[in-house]
């Protein structure tokens, strides 16, 4: 059997589903948006960008762009019923005062005691912090979704990051190519992992000690 | 009752001075103040510092990445020193590295707060954001409630350049959807702030009270946007 | 969706356990949440701390005064321990003379400011109000670009008890004219926030997003206010 | 010719001739409310509150108040043309952060170095600050209004206060029973002086020394 890594919308379809009723979630630039893309059935989900949307929807259809409102990726989002605005210090006074139940980002790297990097890449003098580092504090839970391995084959998973830290030990759970993750106090803790892999394999490219549970199940959503 | 309302574009941006530091709000394509941005461009005041969320955007419509390019600005705070990808760096990545301007890189909450409490009369106040990472180094720490924060300052500015949907001749401004962001703070953190206004300019009393995102108090010039290709409005720009 | 339309006060406040920290809005009669105020005497919860700008007004409309009449509270955060005249002296004064209950005076604006730093996550900040008077007793202080600070920290709470004009059935709500005051902190600095509603409570999406003056992720449990005499609404009073 | 000391609304009149087409000014509790009653001509002078009121009118009629409004004395007011609501954090942002151009504020005490007291009596346990204290630091000009002594007869313009103070420093112009006063970095000058009275019968009244610039005048408003 070929060995398929997980595809994007998996990956954040996954993240999506510890998504429960109620909750307020912040998607990061990129990957996490797909996460809107999951059919959340009965559960209401709010999702907060930082321009001050609170409740906005899919994607706008081509050609039905409102010019006014964008998500977070500068997308041309639609609105939620039942949504409000904000301006950008009330904005992030939701997400720095704890009000978000969770935020998703894409990262270049996560350490085993929750810190990860995601603003600034190796010998660069410039960074794009945006909201990550609000978000990485603020928000209850911080999933990350990211490629498991760089193009060049290094690990993302790691000890500790190389790269300059976006914020420290706050990732609780990460979805990768290879499987969902979930971050404790001994390390990382391999939950979900992709059909067709093997353990080894996955800590094979992992730059990390994995803690593999005796309940470990196939990656599936 | 004063007269807040002018005529153009070049006049109310007329008395910028060389030096001056300019708050520029926009996030994404809406809420930017295009065509105050490309009158302070003709207007030609050089040595400026800007305080805005990003330094442009990838495409042709007016932007802050304008006065970048055209080297009027001396110094740059924001969120963003490098675009997210490589592929989208504009201009003022190469002045940057080059040291041609100087940055602050600025966590994009820390950013607002930083101007609503130098609109707030706030003398400095504690954040968690950024504690562990470049952005805390040098400065001051402390252990509140058993989390660590540091400590940041207010962010003012003679100018700011602001965009709104609507407004009255007092100077009562609403905005639209996401064009609200960085828009209400930066009026009210700046000695002058001057609005680009997207509708007829309407007569006082015409906006409900309960209904104003930025009291007239805040505000100082406005001209209404003339319509395209005059006046440059927001499109949907995807090169 | 989760039901957040409670269909009494009393319903609305029974968990609320002895011992709560709970903020009360109002600033004059508009914006007190009268009928739930009205539904926590009922219920009994005792030794609570209130945070509130003052503590009741003369007259014989239900606010916090009668619950610190019938000796709830332990302790109470306010702007107001005295009433401007004598003759206006309420049972508050009495009680905190004799040491019964315990008071903690702040200066209005550092009072609303505290409330904004408790529901946005700022650790502490620094003031100018207060320096050089007994506010700034036992502060720290601490000099920024040449004007004396003083250090003061963020307020949350349990509950709040909140009035608004109208809301939806999702819990965004709406304030009309200074009925707003504390109302919009205070259901984003606690935990809780039970509203009292005086119109009918609207389905999703009938509130214009541009102005919903409070997000519905603040608000957790809300009740239609019933016409009187079930009902407790404001009215002129001069007694 | 009797000693007649000038009334409320004299005084609070005196006050608002100071105010300046396009102000913003802010009305303490008690007698400074009457500044409203001013008659502005074509100044447009915009009353806050510390409510979030930003341009409030005269009094409500009799049976006409609307119950949602009250100004910062609790007087159900009328909304002015092109008003705004703000919260009351945003309303301290407005006094906090400089932009009123005035208050009006009642004392029991001003020294001469523009240190005010009213908010808290002699011997008392509470006091009722109010919004006294963010105005006194924030405004540009910090105006009193009161009687010139106390009903025993006692001083109130005073070297130094004997009660708490509200604030350090700010007070830039009185206006009393007596008279108009400044206050300078050499202390209490006054300006305009009631009819009827002498520079003597004010000196003899005034717990400090006052100036007597060549140039005063009778007091008119």
């Amino acid at each position: 059997m070929e060995k398929t890594p997980l595809d994007r919308q998996a990956m954040c379809n996954r993240l999506a589903m510890e998504f429960q009723d109620g909750w307020v979630v912040n998607l990061g630039i990129g990957m996490p948006t797909l996460c809107s893309n999951y059919d959340f059935g009965d559960k209401q989900i709010i999702f907060h960008s930082e321009n001050g949307v609170i409740g906005y929807g899919p994607l706008a259809a081509e050609g039905e762009e409102d010019l006014h409102l964008v998500n977070a990726s500068s997308q041309y989002v639609t609105i939620a019923t039942g949504a409000a605005i904000v301006h950008h210090a009330d904005s992030f006074a939701i997400i720095r005062g704890g009000h978000l139940d969770a935020t998703v980002l894409g990262a270049y790297e996560v350490a085993e005691n929750g810190d990860f990097a995601n603003y600034k890449t190796a010998g660069r003098k410039g960074g794009g912090i945006g909201g990550a580092m609000d978000l990485a504090v603020g928000a209850k839970q911080v999933f990350i979704a990211m490629e498991h391995s760089t193009r060049e084959g290094e690990p993302r998973l790691l000890q500790r990051c190389n790269l300059p830290v976006t914020a420290v030990s706050v990732v609780t759970k990460v979805v990768t190519t290879l499987g969902l993750f979930e971050v404790t106090p001994e390390g990382f803790k391999l939950m979900e992992i992709a059909p067709s892999f093997t353990t080894d394999d996955v800590q094979a490219q992992t730059g990390a000690t994995l803690i593999i549970p005796d309940n470990l199940v196939e990656f599936n959503a | 009752m004063k007269n807040k309302v002018y005529s153009s574009f070049d006049e109310a941006v007329a008395g910028i001075p060389d030096g001056a530091t300019i708050m520029f709000p926009g996030f994404g394509p809406p809420g930017i103040p295009r065509n105050l941005i490309a009158a302070l461009i003709r207007q030609g005041a050089k040595d400026l510092i800007g305080i805005c969320n990003n330094h442009g955007a990838l495409g042709n419509l007016m932007d802050v990445g304008r006065l970048i390019e055209t080297e009027r600005v001396v110094k740059w705070v924001c969120a963003f020193t490098a675009a997210p990808h490589p592929s989208r760096k504009l201009a003022f990545e190469g002045l940057y590295e080059e040291g041609k301007i100087e940055a602050e890189l600025v966590p994009q909450g820390t950013l607002a707060e930083r101007i609503r409490a130098g609109g707030a009369g706030i003398g400095a106040f504690y954040t968690p954001t950024g504690v562990g990472t470049e952005v805390a180094e040098g400065k001051e720490h402390r252990e509140i409630d058993g989390r660590m924060h540091i400590l940041e300052y207010p962010l003012k500015a003679d100018y700011a350049l602001i965009r709104a949907r609507r407004a009255d001749k007092m100077g009562n401004l609403q905005y639209r959807l996401s064009q609200r962001n960085f828009n209400p703070l930066m009026a009210q953190a700046a000695t002058t702030t001057i609005v680009e206004v997207e509708e007829d300019i309407l007569e006082p009393g015409q906006i409900d009270p309960d209904q104003v995102h930025t009291p007239c108090i805040f505000v100082d010039r406005m001209v209404r946007i003339p319509p395209a290709p005059e006046g440059i409005w927001d499109a949907p720009t995807r090169t």
